[in-house]
């Protein structure tokens, strides 16, 4: 960091240009508005107790509008902080207004104060603790621990109800057969939409659905009825698709389909 | 300079003195307690400052470790701390961990434990499956069957009985106590419904020929 | 018989009689020795015979091993051996590479280290600048921080704490032996002064509120 000494509006030697140049490149460093507040602390080269606020309040605020002038966008917090210590400023020139009940602006500068001696602080811990000897650079573990053996002893159990459920289940195994289709007799729907996406552009007019079904299922009572049950279900498929339209007559009457015209 | 290096390469002190031996040795301590192997003379040697003796600290360190939890071993050319074998039982810790019987071992149980004396090809039939080896095994190191007599047929095979180890461990007096098939459905322990109009007693000659599906119901 | 048995149950020593101290060392000597991470006074118990009294065994231990090559170093409430820090440059080949951390990272841990137990709030109200979620996460899986528990404010904020690896990795006895932290709090450095005219535990509700805790729970 070059010194921002003479920063001050108006000083537009080159050194002071540059050096204010130096800190606007460089606010990308900066963690935050307290960091760079601490920062243009240091140009007062006074303990941090004895600093000048009023004073870093003008530097920081100097600071922002020659950030403006070089068209370097600051974050928001930079802005918020400017807009305060330019508050805390007519605050501390200002005579205090007694019918006012908000803190004062000593006692605001002085928070302000604490705020940097404190982060200050932390810095100066932050950097004793690193330099502290550290663990796997400075000092050592044990190299090779030694293995603790875990000696691991699984107990089974079980309870008389596993017991007697797994005996139930082996005896009476074929009752609780899953229950299933015997697919040889099955005509699914997948089938039966499939089938009938190919006949209906034939469809011109109402023809019964019994016509749909495939003839080879036609013959065994089983085989019809999955047959039936599948081409209607397809039917109402092709309907809500659009395709086709569905007429019946009464109740228990023949279903009759034709294309639906577009 | 020439001479200096000539110097420093032979056997002459170096122009830096040795530590004391006692440094030495603190050094050669925390090598071989930091490194993640046993460590050589030679690799303590080169690691410590120009002009130190390892072999005479390890000598001193050795003798320091004697009578202590950990010792001073020699490994192969190397050397490690090692825990004093007198305390190995330190090292060890019993964890014991409950699982659950597998399906297989708690079916094989309960057939054993209904059909006692009861041979391996009995507990195949009735469950429809191989019996593993190790399954038996498992039941026998758990001490929870034990072989009975041998059966008085062809081949004369071997027989598993329950202990008194299992009959404890669930509570029985004896594994006769155990429900019959009827008393598990009247307590609910069997959910399934049986076909109407089936005798439960002849469910069992029936099943194998007409159903026939044994594939369904492979484990 | 009886006698016996209220002897047992009560504080009289117990039919097996606990190792003498000089066994009792060598015995901590020998589970510390064997692991690379700290051992609390109650693991050694636990692993040492009935009746020994691990905490009286470490006094001495500690003491012998003053000035050798390896401390027993005391890590919050438990012990572990550590290479003597001024034999570090032995040890070159046994260094590991630590992550380097970010400055907002390091400035975060020792906040947390001093502050604990400290909010995201009161981290963020120090540095001046938001905490990013990066930054606790990645002190977080060093395990050197893990949450505390949740402050009595609105919003119940979640709180960080430092850890015993935290401790393990500075050579800390526990988190009171913190460099400077007696001037630090002499100074009111420590103090938690909200903004005058300002209500901190309000805006801590506020901010926890913003944040949303599902950002810091969300895994």
């Amino acid at each position: 960091m070059t010194e921002p000494e003479g920063f001050e509006q108006g000083a537009e030697t080159v050194a002071a240009r540059l050096a204010a140049e130096s800190l606007i490149v460089d606010v990308d460093g900066f963690e935050g508005p307290l960091d760079l507040l601490l920062t243009l602390s240091r140009t007062q080269k006074v303990d941090l107790r004895r600093i000048s606020i009023l004073k870093l309040a003008e530097q920081y605020l100097a600071f922002v509008s020659t950030a403006r002038k070089l068209r370097i966008e600051l974050a928001a917090d930079y802005l918020v902080m400017a807009a305060w210590l330019a508050y805390l400023k007519s605050r501390l020139l200002l005579p205090p207004d007694p019918a006012d009940e908000g803190p004062s602006g000593e006692e605001l500068a002085a928070h302000l104060a604490f705020q940097l001696e404190r982060l200050q602080a932390m810095r100066e811990a932050a950097a004793r603790l690193m330099a502290r000897d550290q663990l796997g650079r400075d000092f050592f573990a044990r190299g090779l621990p030694e293995e603790m053996t875990r000696t691991r002893r699984v107990r089974y159990t079980a309870t008389l109800l596993d017991l007697m459920q797994a005996y139930a289940r082996i005896r009476t195994r074929d009752e609780f057969r899953p229950y299933a289709f015997d697919r040889d007799s099955v005509f699914t729907m997948e089938q039966a939409l499939e089938r009938m996406r190919g006949l209906i552009n034939f469809a011109g007019d109402w023809t019964d659905l019994s016509v749909y079904l495939p003839e080879e299922w036609t013959g065994d009572p089983v085989r019809r009825r999955s047959a039936t049950a599948a081409t209607f279900a397809a039917s109402l498929e092709l309907a809500k698709q659009g395709h086709i339209e569905l007429k019946q007559s009464e109740t228990f009457a023949p279903i009759a389909i034709r294309r639906k015209k577009t | 300079m020439t001479e200096t290096e000539t110097e420093e390469s032979g056997h002459a002190p170096s122009l830096f003195q040795a530590p004391p031996m006692a440094e030495q040795e603190r050094m050669v301590e925390a090598i071989l307690f930091a490194s993640a192997e046993p460590v050589t003379v030679a690799e303590l040697e080169s690691r410590m400052p120009h002009g130190c003796d390892p072999a005479e600290a390890l000598v001193h360190l050795r003798k320091r470790y004697e009578g202590r939890g950990v010792r001073l071993v020699r490994v192969g050319d190397a050397w490690a701390f090692r825990t004093a074998p007198d305390l190995g039982f330190l090292m060890q810790k019993e964890v014991v961990e409950t699982r659950k019987l597998s399906r297989a071992a708690i079916e094989t149980l309960a057939i054993i434990a209904y059909h006692q004396p009861c041979t391996r090809a009995e507990i195949e039939e009735i469950r429809g499956v191989a019996v593993s080896r190790g399954t038996i095994d498992q039941l026998l190191e758990m001490e929870w069957i034990r072989f009975g007599r041998r059966r008085m047929t062809p081949g004369r095979p071997v027989t598993f009985v329950v202990t008194q180890t299992f009959l404890d461990h669930f509570g029985l007096e004896s594994a006769r106590d155990l429900p019959g098939l009827q008393e598990l459905r009247a307590a609910g322990l069997l959910d399934s419904r049986p076909m109407p109009g089936r005798d439960l007693s002849a469910e069992e000659a029936e099943d194998e020929d007409q159903i026939g599906q044994s594939e369904l119901f492979e484990d």
